[in-house]
């Protein structure tokens, strides 16, 4: 046996000729860079295949939440979606909110002075007009198809004031250089005057208008590092201070499982969204990890609303009584728990309850609520049931104890308030009343077909949609309905811009979250956009709803100021419609388990601090940069 | 049983023989999903052979000639056992066997006092490899001397075998069965070792090139010296090479004498009938055949293994086991009927 | 055959072993039709509690009975296992022996397309086939896409034995004697090339089930029918491993570990006495 | 060896037409793909309101034209071949206009460094291993090893790697757990370099080698133990030739021409291996590129990654089978 020997030597010999790491400081160190001057992001994109594409303009070409649009880019506008560090509404690179002549075919833009470029050049009004001409002019481009259908033309009347003259009439023009998850960026004029095709320029080393600059990234896209600019007092973001970590570093650190073992290895300070499941794993494991409520239910509600989206094209769910029939059949307690584990804030009507939203909407809407009737055809029910979210509340006290709170404020704003009761009986009148027959315990159409509903979800990408819709299957089967999951995974955008779906799990309402206006959203459920059958449906009203109702309010709208009050009204009218109609059942706020080690950095915002959005992907975050200290 | 046989080491004409086995007994021993058997291939036998003496055994198929030369040579892998008996060879004296000889002592006598020709030339050379790396492997650590000078040795002892030097750079399969056996017969002899045990050499060859390699036999014999412990199923083969001849049965010598002694005389009814159903020429009566077939030798019969066929068997026969005793010098044989005073 | 059985039972550790092995495995999956739970359905139990004497290989996250659930994944996975080898083996056999005993261009040709199959990347085929059939994409569908893309390999190791027992006589002879090809590769070849049949069999179990939770594992197969692969994939939706529900992934591997050397201890104690070569080497017997 | 030279003519000619059929069913298969490119780079235009399906309807049209679907199908497939023949794989519909042979050119060196060395030392180790099983049956270290090879092999991947990410990155945190080398090193032939890159490797190296040893370990190890019973071994080993030549050049290198078939055979798996490997260790490379391409509908990429995939499967495979003659004399090369 002696050669066995000799292998096994030769064996711990080849071993110990690998250098192999003798601390845990191996795993994440930083070359060069002091972690205590770092701030390590996760990037949801992952790893980035085309990494060193930094030209955000061209379309898809390379990664957007890589630090880019966070802390390299800057527009005119930002909206908070939380309350904001200085209120919702904030002049970036404007100096004032946007001025619009009367019937809104002119907005003029006022300037910051002083904002400069990090290669040195200042920013001017040539830089805007530059941004919004070179994109028309190349269709090909991010923000051309908007541009193009909205601007006749523009023009810089002095170094610090742009005018826009709008083809049509247009009051929310200004939206689309207003940052929620990002906007028009404003390009560098001196940098893109001098490159022949603007679609094939890679912008690589990009010059910025943030606060940072790329100090490196991988080639291999799995990280980015930006450093804070020596003149970051001649950025946007200094009106607030100064930016508190001197690097950032936007990194993929892979599947949930290690993104948990990451933060719980101090490796990781923000990692933007994981299952509720790993949330409480590392609220357990970690004393130094925060989540955006202290508690239950953790994660920080975007101003985006999950909801079933029905294909109202399709002949099945045209009658909003079938569509009234199958949200009556769902159990949102249960849905809750299958999809967050009850961390979910429910929202009964068509507006995420989140933001500013709870105060304009649902609390004004709770008594039309309770009030609200629906005809089944045989009687008339009251479907409402303010009490649901207590009841999630209530249910999840036992095993969650003191962290679920007891003040019905708090309850609220952490579980939502009310949603509909589940009512078969109730669902059954509705389907019958539509023509549809039960047969031995199955429903068939009015044609005699089985009633096959399929539910799309996007399946891994989207772990807690895909778990909610395969909750509200197993609800529709056990009513007979011969409910199937459609896990779509990446064909999901293509299928669901085609109406290549019955139902899907997904959001067509998205809002400012900080501002009560709704035409974020509103504006694109116009029956104008509405494709034909078979045809791309333009953004957002995947439910290719049309309503004439519909059409009159958000024309109103369009004539009405931004923060006029009137608008809210107005969002109210949509409401109610959305809620008799129910062209999308409304499940609950997007809520994302974004968590925040806390071993280095400390003030994060929080729901008690609750300055803007932590989620490192919105454009917005950028201003958590300068209330981070330090932490010890 | 045996101990009134009388050994062959005690011939008064003989000289110290070069390989003496005594009363060897080997067995197939397997315990296998619950069948146990114990397959006594080798079962008692003794036989000396000679300096420079080609020594014969014959025999039927599974008669245990095979087994053997493979103890002999010190091939015993399980399920084959060595029950009880000594093998001697003169070069390693007082051990009674390569098995209970250090492995040192084994190293150092095999290929240079000791080589085996297997049965069967097709599969006992590396298929993979060319011969030259066969004598490399099998012989030059043997031989003290350097690499050159043992490969002008290879040629020279090919050229002596009339064998061409070019068979060294060719693979087993691109030779002729022939050219293969003979190759063969030339690795085990580049040593010139004192014992050749050749196993079935001719079989398989056509009958010129049987011609060939008997020839080649005795040629090294006669050049080098060996004694040749050649087993064949053919009496042919014997008649043409052999000195003497032994006979084996079921696992047992039956009958031991000069080659010509047993083609003259054979005293054994199973020899007896061996020799008479040898084809002669001229000769057109039908041979006539044995009755039944050899023997299960995992349940052999009592008595004379060979009793069941006998044309001779006696009561005797049946449950005692007939002793070898020498009837005339240098013949000696095992059976009731010819050795009439023991069973008496 | 019984008598073969007994005899390996009564004298073989190692098809003991493995013979008990695949029992538990047999006997999990027929447990599957006892399930007081439909498979499907979701919190039918308190979910994350550890095992315990009530739920013996505790519950999930999503409400599930982890023992019950891995009854389910059992069958269908063995199944699916089994499918794929069964299909499989029948492409490899066909055309491995046709091509071996044909030879000349028809094997070229043949093995021209065993080798594209060979050398194409699957993973990217098996993708594409999920998003165009959908939520059609059932477990069957996927057996039949594994095995009729898993022949290659084998196939060509029957075509190399094939060609081999063409040059022996007894081919030649049947060839005289007037059999026809499928004769002759069925009644003549077919037997000489089953002992390879069985030890690939398991090899692509092996394959075919760990692509299987491949796939799984990247979203893509129906999510819905509960498989090994498909226990994993919500395990990991629900961050298990991180959460502290090792139960939910340890026992659905156990159970595919414990299959796997069952069938393999099987798979070579058949072998032991099928072949005459390793039996003489198991003799015992000191030496 | 004019034989030998037929052989490879032949061989060749075999080689391009294997070649030449799979990436034709790459071609035929990747436009089957559902995903529209065009359609999913516009969905990613997110978050913008007020825009007219005829604005909408305008960019779709320019993408189409910028990424080159115009022309009938007949036009785009010779259009497909051209380019090919000059080892042009067209821009990546999905990060446009970046080369696809850029993209491509950029992970494969990981890629193939790691799964091509790993897989090589899983044979080899495997084999050697296995080798030594069949040989020396008794030895008690040797049957444990058997033992241990039977127990893992039949893991699924998967598992294995995360287990091992669990245990050496979070319980006993000493290797790294993802990326291909560490954050902020420029990619240079550096010493750092090179030591971050060995060391992110250790844990993707070690999971696909323990899962390749035992199968080559018990492959390798019935076929010896059936060498072993063969004439030509017990012939060297009665005449006395010494142990260790007998199993280098009698036991194992009989038992290697089927093993090196075997190892031909598995690289057409690599790719495969690379996806999960990629997914869980988050190391950089082809695999995390072709899935993304999948999902982006970016046809042209995922072409490219399996025209390069079926190239060097291909290429690996010709390499061995040429090998084989010289290895097994006894086939016939004719």
């Amino acid at each position: 046996m002696r050669c066995i020997r000799a292998l096994l030597l030769v064996a711990s010999a080849l071993m110990q000729s690998f250098p192999l790491a003798t601390s845990g400081h191996a795993q994440g160190a930083l070359q060069n860079i002091p972690r205590k001057e770092l701030l390590i992001l996760e990037n949801p994109e992952g790893t980035v295949k085309n990494a060193g594409w930094f030209n955000i303009w061209a379309i898809n070409a390379g990664s957007q939440s890589n630090g880019l649009q966070q802390v390299a880019l800057d527009t005119l506008w930002y909206i908070d979606p939380e309350s904001g560090l200085d209120g919702v509404w904030d002049n970036s690179l404007a100096s004032d909110k946007p001025q619009y002549n009367a019937n809104f075919t002119e907005m003029t833009a006022k300037l910051r002075k002083g904002i400069f470029w990090s290669d040195g050049v200042e920013f001017t009004a040539d830089d805007v007009v530059a941004t919004v001409t070179t994109q028309i002019k190349h269709p090909g481009m991010r923000f051309s198809a908007v541009l193009a259908s909205n601007v006749a033309s523009v023009e810089a009347t002095d170094p610090y004031t742009v005018v826009f003259k709008l083809k049509k009439p247009n009051s929310r023009f200004h939206a689309n250089f207003t940052v929620r998850w990002g906007a028009v960026w404003i390009l560098p004029k001196h940098v893109f005057e001098k490159v022949d095709d603007p679609v094939r320029f890679d912008f690589n080393k990009p010059v910025s208008l943030g606060a940072y600059v790329l100090n490196s990234y991988d080639p291999d896209g799995k990280w980015y590092i930006w450093q804070l600019r020596d003149d970051w007092q001649r950025t946007t973001l200094a009106r607030y201070g100064k930016p508190g970590p001197k690097y950032l570093a936007y990194i993929d650190p892979g599947p949930p499982d290690k993104r948990v073992i990451a933060q719980l290895n101090h490796e990781l300070d923000v990692i933007h969204d994981i299952a509720p499941e790993g949330m409480f794993a590392l609220a357990k494991q970690s004393k130094v990890t925060r989540a955006w409520f202290k508690g239950f239910p953790y994660g920080h509600p975007d101003p985006t609303l999950p909801a079933v989206i029905f294909n109202t094209q399709n002949e099945l769910f045209r009658n909003p009584d079938v569509r009234w029939a199958l949200a009556l059949l769902i159990d949102i307690k249960a849905v809750s728990m299958a999809a967050y584990r009850g961390a979910a804030t429910i929202s009964a009507i068509g507006v995420p309850p989140t933001g500013a939203h709870p105060a304009t909407y649902h609390q004004p809407m709770e008594e039309w609520l309770k009030g609200f009737e629906l005809d089944t055809g045989k009687r008339k029910i009251k479907p409402y049931d303010p009490t649901i979210g207590k009841q999630i509340a209530e249910m999840l006290r036992p095993s969650m104890g003191e962290q679920i709170p007891s003040d019905p404020a708090e309850i609220a704003r952490a579980f939502g308030m009310g949603w509909w009761k589940v009512d078969p009986q109730a669902a059954q009148e509705l389907l019958e009343k539509a023509g549809f027959t039960k047969r031995g315990g199955a429903w068939t159409t009015p044609d005699g077909k089985p009633f096959t509903v399929r539910v799309m979800v996007e399946g891994d990408l989207r772990p807690v949609m895909t778990r909610a819709g395969t909750m509200i299957v197993q609800l529709w089967k056990q009513a007979g309905i011969d409910a199937r999951i459609d896990v779509a995974q990446g064909t999901l955008p293509t299928r669901r811009a085609a109406g290549d779906f019955d139902t899907f799990i997904g959001w067509s309402v998205e809002t400012w979250g900080g501002h009560p206006d709704l035409s974020y959203f509103l504006d694109s459920w116009h029956s104008q956009f509405v494709a034909e059958p078979g045809k791309s449906q333009p953004l957002r009203n995947w439910q290719r709803w049309s309503s004439p109702a519909l059409d009159k309010i958000i024309e109103s709208i369009r004539m009405v100021g931004f923060d006029d009050p009137k608008s809210t009204e107005l969002g109210k009218d949509y409401i109610k419609l959305a809620v008799k109609e129910m062209p999308t059942i409304p499940l609950m706020a997007y809520n994302v388990f974004t968590a925040m080690d806390q071993t280095y950095w400390t003030g994060y915002p929080t729901s008690e601090n609750p300055y803007t959005n932590p989620v490192p992907n919105w454009g917005n975050s950028r201003y958590m940069l300068v209330k981070l200290k330090p932490a010890g | 049983m045996t101990q009134a046989e009388t050994m062959p080491g005690e011939l008064p004409d003989d000289a110290q023989p070069i390989l003496s086995v005594r009363d060897l007994q080997a067995h197939f021993r397997t315990d296998r999903f619950g069948v146990k058997r114990d397959v006594k291939a080798v079962d008692g036998v003794s036989f000396a052979v000679r300096r420079g003496e080609i020594y014969g055994l014959a025999g039927e198929s599974s008669s245990g000639k095979t087994t053997l030369v493979r103890t002999i040579a010190g091939a015993v892998k399980p399920p084959l056992d060595v029950v009880g008996g000594r093998v001697d060879f003169a070069f390693l004296p007082g051990y009674g066997g390569l098995r209970r000889a250090p492995a040192a002592e084994v190293a150092r006598i095999r290929w240079r006092h000791l080589s085996y020709i297997m049965q069967g030339s097709m599969n006992v050379l590396n298929p993979v490899r060319r011969l030259r790396s066969a004598f490399v492997d099998f012989a030059y650590p043997h031989i003290g001397e350097s690499r050159k000078q043992f490969e002008q040795d290879v040629v020279a002892h090919l050229a002596r075998l009339k064998l061409d030097p070019s068979v060294l750079a060719a693979y087993p399969h691109e030779l002729s069965g022939g050219m293969r056996q003979r190759a063969t017969i030339a690795l085990a002899t580049i040593c010139r070792p004192d014992v050749i045990l050749a196993d079935e050499p001719t079989t398989a060859l056509d009958v010129v090139v049987q011609k060939e390699v008997l020839a080649m036999i005795s040629g090294i014999r006669r050049e080098i010296g060996s004694s040749v412990v050649l087993v064949s199923h053919d009496l042919g083969v014997h008649a043409q090479v052999t000195d003497r001849l032994g006979i084996m049965y079921a696992g047992r010598l039956i009958e031991e004498a000069a080659t010509v002694e047993i083609f003259r005389n054979p005293l054994h009814p199973y020899t007896r009938h061996l020799i008479s159903s040898l084809p002669r020429i001229g000769d057109d009566v039908p041979r006539k055949g044995l009755e039944g077939a050899p023997p299960n030798l995992a349940d052999p019969p009592p008595g004379c293994r060979f009793h069941p066929r006998c044309p001779l068997a006696m009561e005797i026969c049946r449950h005692k086991v007939p002793a070898t005793l020498e009837t005339a010098p240098g013949h000696r044989i095992a059976c009731f009927a010819v050795n009439r005073s023991e069973a008496a | 055959m019984t008598g073969i059985l007994r005899d390996l039972w009564r004298y073989h550790a190692e098809f003991r072993i493995g013979a008990a092995l695949i029992a538990v495995a047999l006997l999990l999956s027929v447990l599957a039709s006892f399930s007081p739970y439909p498979p499907q359905q979701v919190y039918v139990v308190p979910p994350d509690v550890p095992p315990s004497l009530t739920y013996w290989f505790g519950t999930t996250s999503r409400g599930q009975d982890v023992f019950w659930q891995l009854t389910f994944a059992m069958r269908n996975t063995l199944l699916f296992g089994c499918t794929v080898a069964l299909i499989s083996r029948l492409l490899a056999l066909t055309i491995g022996l046709f091509s071996g005993y044909k030879g000349g261009w028809i094997d070229r040709s043949l093995m021209a397309v065993n080798d594209t199959f060979i050398v194409i990347p699957l993973l990217p085929i098996l993708v594409l086939f999920f998003f165009v059939m959908r939520d059609r994409m059932s477990w069957l569908l996927l057996a039949l896409i594994m095995a009729s893309l898993g022949w290659a390999y084998d196939a060509r190791l029957i075509r190399a034995v094939a060609m081999s027992l063409k040059a022996r006589e007894f081919t030649q002879s049947s060839l005289f004697s007037g059999m026809s090809t499928r004769e002759i590769l069925v009644q003549e070849h077919l037997p000489y090339v089953m002992p390879i049949v069985f030890s690939t069999t398991l090899n692509n179990m092996v394959w075919s089930i760990g692509l299987e939770v491949t796939l799984a594992v990247l979203g893509f197969t129906d999510i819905n029918t509960p498989t090994i692969g498909g226990m994993i994939y919500w395990a990991n939706q629900h961050t298990a491993m991180v959460a502290g529900i090792w139960w939910w992934i340890a026992f659905p591997t156990i159970a595919v570990i414990m299959t796997f050397i069952g069938l393999f201890l099987l798979a070579v104690s058949m072998n032991d006495y099928i072949d005459p070569r390793s039996r003489l080497r198991s003799f015992g017997g000191a030496s | 060896m004019s034989g030998y030279f037929a052989y490879v003519v032949r061989r060749l000619a075999q080689f391009v037409l294997v070649v030449f059929i799979g990436i034709n069913i790459a071609y035929v298969i990747t436009h089957a793909t559902p995903i529209d490119p065009v359609e999913q780079s516009i969905s990613v235009v997110t978050s913008f309101g007020n825009t007219a399906p005829d604005a909408i309807e305008k960019m779709r049209t320019s993408l189409r034209e910028l990424y080159g679907l115009g022309g009938s199908p007949v036009e785009q497939y010779l259009a497909f071949w051209k380019r090919i023949l000059r080892a042009d794989f067209g821009p990546s519909m999905s990060a446009f206009p970046t080369p696809v042979s850029t993209l491509i050119g950029r992970a494969l060196p990981w890629t193939a460094g790691l799964l091509a060395v790993s897989t090589i030392v899983a044979w080899g180790l495997g084999s050697l291993l296995g080798g030594l099983a069949g040989y020396y049956q008794e030895s008690r270290g040797l049957k444990l090893i058997g033992v241990i090879a039977i127990g893992v092999h039949p893991i699924p991947y998967y598992i294995l790697a995360l287990v091992l990410l669990i245990v050496f990155g979070f319980l006993w945190p000493v290797l790294p757990i993802t990326g291909g080398a560490a954050m902020n090193l420029p990619q240079a032939p550096t010493f750092d370099f090179i030591v971050s890159v060995m060391q992110h490797a250790v844990l993707p190296a070690l999971s696909l080698i323990l899962i390749g040893v035992g199968s080559w370990f018990l492959g390798m190890r019935a076929l010896v133990s059936h060498v072993v019973t063969e004439d030509y071994v017990v012939y060297a080993e009665l005449a006395g030739v010494r142990p260790w030549r007998v199993l280098s050049s009698y036991v194992m290198r009989n038992a290697l021409p089927p093993q090196l078939t075997g190892l031909a055979m598995s690289l057409g798996g690599i790719f495969n291996g690379a996806v999960i490997t990629e997914k869980v260790f988050g190391y950089p490379g082809v695999g995390s590129l072709l899935v993304d391409a999948v999902y982006a509908g970016d046809y042209g990429l995922v072409l490219g990654v399996t025209t390069v995939s079926i190239l060097g499967v291909s290429t690996g495979v010709l390499v061995i089978d040429l090998l084989y003659p010289l290895l097994d004399p006894r086939v016939k090369v004719t």
